[in-house]
């Protein structure tokens, strides 16, 4: 057992990666000698050396459309985008090259590639820079989007997602870096496939992810104070999303409340919600809640992106109503 | 090939070695000719459907080009690559069954006449996203780089692409890393209805590379003679380590853009200017003045071409299509190991 | 009254705006001297000349930013990116300039900007020029999104559109362009608020919109045969959505099926989902039903494309199954 | 001004004309300094939040370009905007409330330091995607240029954002549509933590502007006179209908590149190189050895300068905050005409 910060937890997990395989390679805009942006891999050039580890011109459209080519020629590239908004300058080679090119070509070629960003509000960055895009590329079949909310998932989603030979991209929630905790020295890769639950309750289902996972357990609490038992679950995999875990917790407490960072209209929240009611409709003793941000690009000032980010009041208030409705 | 006394080539894709290496060129030039002509008959017959985009005129570029590459060269394209795939060793069958939909297509059907792949002869497909497939161009070579091959990757795009942000971070990286890639601007003088002078502000597309410091030449792309010459030194400067070329071919495309389009924005006499520049005349005119064929020769490899495209369009026809069950196999790999 | 095609009309809605408003202009890949990828605009170039409508370089982002910025300038532009495929190049744009600039300037500016695109699938166009993202841009605030299905809206939109302080978005599905009708000759702007019930019925309410509106209305023709009686909404507008229309109508109807030709996951039709639940959950006598495009890059072969679309007999059969739900 | 015998220019934003048009340049840099020095301190203070980028080191570049536009012009530029904010007018206390997050800020508080906005001055904002503000350069340019004005768009951005494909786009567009665009590239030869040899094949990036077929000239921008020098000839160059010119102005960031910068990645020797240079010592140093100012004038110029930031950061912290009920004001225009 060892104190560790998240932001450690994936460095250690890159360079466990790194050492593990050769074909594996880290490549993206000052992740080199700056050490990354949010220093998530500080220290690896040093150790690595600037073969492996790829200080990238600002071409988000090359470098990322290059670990594709990569990938698909027996590498296992880790490309970082410094965040998710410089994402959008690369979309094309993500969602037209990296999840189409296996079905397109047959299964001819495959993608073995991750990507990583970090994504999410709060940090008072403003419009720009503050985007939670990570429902949208839930959208997109062919790629396999994870969000790893704890220490265990920052250490060990990595090796997981650099085993499927389909493409996985991985979203770190800006808030989450300086988190900290005990994680065992032998801490093992982690599956990409289910949904946990992190907090086990009787009356209430909260579905969330990443950046709001911390919210949520903190409404739990309050919750609890005031006698209703939530259960929470992390998604942890935003595509495909584990609904078996989902529907038998809905099916134990008849509520559901999702939680998701993304703006509310069109959010993965809309997603979670629908397959509720497809799957389990005749459950629900309720309509199924959501606590999304505001729709409006998020403002610097803190009292005002404080109002646009879900918040532990919010989801309280939202969790209270669903038990109190009928 | 001489003179009708050697027997006509069998195989398109294994021909007997001719006794003059530029006879092969001509025979496959001839060959992606006339496929693509065959093309515009399936098409009006309904036999290919979507987008098909020829390449009748600019077929100079794929046989000089491709022919200077070996077999371990990874090639990436774009969505007017029939002659690329062809001159390849993508067999016209494959070509041709993937343009009618069928699971013998060289896509199994998915991907229709912009989409061949064939990754067994490192052909990474048509890419139907202008400047696309660049920045994966950059990565195949960029592996083969860290892997200790000495590939080189050619990547095939218009002097439309040349405009698109893609191709100048892509440029930037490959010169940046010094990575071993080709980089083919088929000049055809139009993206689209969209004459190069109304794209670029510097027509001179060659003289791009140098403020990248990219090493580049512009040759006669109705010159297959003149494009495999430039593409043999480009190939043997990009493999020799002195890091990517760009190489501009100057072409024309004779037909319209695609089959949708009905071709108002180019002046007659202009087609007509560079129909007289026709790379397989040239060369046919060439080897007929210097004895090298004749027309006894020419008309067996006519035949030969034919009988090729004929059988592939049969085999085509008869072939299966993909069971509708199967739409969703390939989106992601069938074996995916579970760890945690 | 004239016999018009859905590209006669868009084309007669911008010629009027072109004479109407010397502030607007049209810009975009080959919509001058080749007349528009899809045709709309052939003619425009010889009536209004260069300055007005202008052959851009292949430069999505360029020209779409170029557009933002005019429109901050006093102008009026309509923007033709040539097909949703190729939007992703200007997305960044469109989503941290045109849809932000309003708000992250405390209204010191504003876009009053126009883009239009071609969407969907169903030519066999293959995976990479097939794609109906216009679910995607109903996520981002500041936008307002529109899909014309109609003559009537393809002739009416733009005028509003163009009126709009803010930047508008609009879809026009590939299908349509030679679909034909008449239209009378005074036929005016048409409204970007409300939803129409396209056809009315009382056993199930299906919401629409685009490309699938007349699968849709097909299918309703069907099910009448076979004594279900169906509501086609067209919602026209995807942002804002007009809950009011679809709201009334599931109150009547008490069943709703939404037909969207998005990937299933992540969808437009989950979000419809999501506020029928939110809104008139104790309405429901059933799950709320979608039927969407199969989750995979569209492939080009005929019956494979058919396979993964929207078509009637699914519409049909979802609708069927609905209405033989509890 | 002259030796301490005319009165202190009491309003930073409408001096006294001085004499010697040199020492206005010189209080705009001090001015723009001092500010930003203001700033670390509000910053450790946590008055301020979020990315701030200091322009410390760079202040000639601000002065000299913005100083040869009118204000007719338009300008648009980055998240490290504090300098170009200011010698631009928008007022010290505007930019300071805007950082503190109140509703007098010059965005009522939704930009921070990346986004300040005053488009009455023609100052369209700061854009924190690198190289997102060039296309609206461009559109603001043929916007001026279709309404028949004859006002110039500066936009500046820094040597990073040169690798990015939107750059290639517009100074494609803007040579070929001959838009009155001037391009400032702030060539700082970082873009965070990676050198200008690391980011680009080729370093000369002026040199870039040939490929586009665009004038161009590369400055010292550590020289203030020398910046203004050149920006006026491109500012001329560009009105009187010569299209887009292309500045380069080379210069060095004296902090990190935010406040989350440990700055690991530079040499302190280099640093310490470029700090010799500073462009206020060096202005300072000249007009002193000119007798142009004295000792007193130059303490005179900082308290007046001093004050004026005082007084800034007391308005802006007296100031009041946007009401949470306003949220979402201003994400649609207010006023909307309904139509149908
Ligand atoms: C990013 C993008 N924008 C637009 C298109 C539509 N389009 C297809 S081909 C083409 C012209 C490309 O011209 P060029 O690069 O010169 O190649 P050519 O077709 O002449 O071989 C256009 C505009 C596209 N496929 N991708
Ligand atoms: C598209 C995009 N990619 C990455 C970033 C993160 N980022 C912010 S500033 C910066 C460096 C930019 O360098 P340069 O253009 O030289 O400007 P400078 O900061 O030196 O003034 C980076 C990488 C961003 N904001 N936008
Ligand atoms: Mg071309
Ligand atoms: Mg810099």
């Amino acid at each position: 057992m060892a104190e560790i910060t998240y932001r450690e937890a994936l460095r250690e997990a890159l360079r466990d990666a790194l050492r593990r395989d050769e074909r594996v390679f880290l490549m993206g805009e000052d992740v080199g000698r700056y050490g990354g942006a949010f220093g998530v891999s500080l220290g690896l050039l040093e150790e690595f050396g600037p073969e492996r580890i790829r200080d990238t011109p600002l071409s988000e459209s090359a470098f990322v459309g290059a670990g594709i080519g990569a990938a698909m020629n027996g590498m296992r590239p880790v490309v970082e985008i410094m965040t998710v908004n410089f994402s959008l300058l690369a979309l094309d080679q993500i969602m037209n090259n990296a999840a189409t090119l296996r079905h397109m070509s047959a299964g001819q070629c495959g993608v073995p590639l991750v990507i990583r960003m970090t994504t999410g509000g709060g940090r008072q960055l403003a419009a720009q820079h503050s985007h939670s895009l990570e429902g949208w590329y839930a959208h997109i079949p062919g790629l396999r989007i994870a969000a790893p909310a704890t220490l265990a998932d920052a250490r060990g989603m990595l090796w997981t997602a650099l085993q499927d030979p389909d493409p996985v991209l991985v979203f770190e929630h800006g808030s989450l870096y300086n988190t900290s905790g005990d994680l065992p020295d032998d801490a093992g890769p982690t599956d990409l496939d289910r949904a946990r639950i992190r907090r086990a309750g009787r009356d209430v289902t909260i579905v969330t992810y990443g950046g709001t996972l911390g919210k949520t357990l903190t409404a739990a609490e309050e919750l609890a104070d005031s006698g209703v038992d939530a259960e929470v679950i992390d998604l942890r995999v935003l595509r495909p999303i584990d609904d078996v875990t989902v529907m038998e917790s809905v099916a134990r407490t008849h509520r559901a409340l999702i939680v998701d960072e993304g703006w509310r209209s069109g959010s993965l929240a809309a997603e979670i919600t629908t397959r509720i009611v497809e799957q389990a409709f005749y459950e629900l003793d309720a309509p199924v809640g959501r606590v999304c941000s505001a729709e409006v690009p998020l403002p610097y000032a803190q009292h005002l992106e404080a109002a646009a980010l879900p918040q532990p009041a919010g989801i309280v208030r939202a969790a209270g109503e669903l038990v109190g409705a009928s | 090939m001489t003179a009708g006394t050697q027997p006509v080539v069998q195989s398109a894709t294994r021909p007997a070695a001719p006794a003059d290496p530029r006879v092969e060129l001509l025979r496959q030039m001839v060959r992606v000719r006339r496929f693509e002509e065959r093309c515009v008959q399936l098409y009006s017959a309904a036999k290919i459907r979507g987008f098909m985009h020829l390449y009748i005129g600019e077929e100079a570029v794929a046989v000089g080009a491709i022919g200077a590459l070996s077999a371990d060269d990874a090639i990436v394209s774009t969505y007017r690559e029939h002659g690329h795939a062809l001159v390849r060793g993508v067999s016209a069958e494959a070509v041709t069954a993937e343009m009618f939909g069928r699971v013998t297509g060289c896509s199994r059907g998915r991907g229709g006449s912009m989409h061949l792949f064939d990754i067994g002869r490192r052909f990474y497909g048509g890419n139907a996203i202008v400047a696309g497939g660049l920045p994966l161009a950059v990565g195949l070579a960029l592996a083969d780089r860290m892997r200790g091959r000495s590939a080189v990757t050619a990547c095939f795009f218009g002097d439309g692409a040349v405009a698109e942000g893609e191709f100048h971070e892509c440029m930037n990286l490959a010169a940046l890393w010094r990575l071993p890639v080709l980089f083919c601007c088929e000049n055809n003088r139009y993206a689209m209805g969209t004459a190069l002078e109304r794209t670029h502000a510097v027509t001179d597309l060659a003289a791009r590379a140098g403020s990248y410091g990219m090493p580049s030449a512009a040759v006669d792309g109705m010159d297959v003679l003149a494009v495999r010459a430039a593409a043999l030194d480009a190939v043997a400067s990009v493999r020799g380590g002195h890091g990517p070329f760009f190489l501009e071919l100057r072409t024309y495309r004779f037909r319209a853009h695609s089959m949708y389009d009905p071709d108002r924005y180019r002046d007659k006499a202009e087609i007509a200017r560079w129909k007289r520049r026709d790379p397989i005349d040239r060369l046919l005119k060439q080897l007929t003045d210097g004895g090298a064929v004749d027309a006894a020769a020419v008309a067996a490899m006519e035949a030969a071409v034919a009988a090729e495209i004929d059988a592939a369009v049969a085999a085509a026809d008869a072939a299966p299509v993909e069971d509708v069950a199967d739409l969703t196999r390939f989106l992601l790999a069938e074996q995916r190991t579970r760890h945690g």
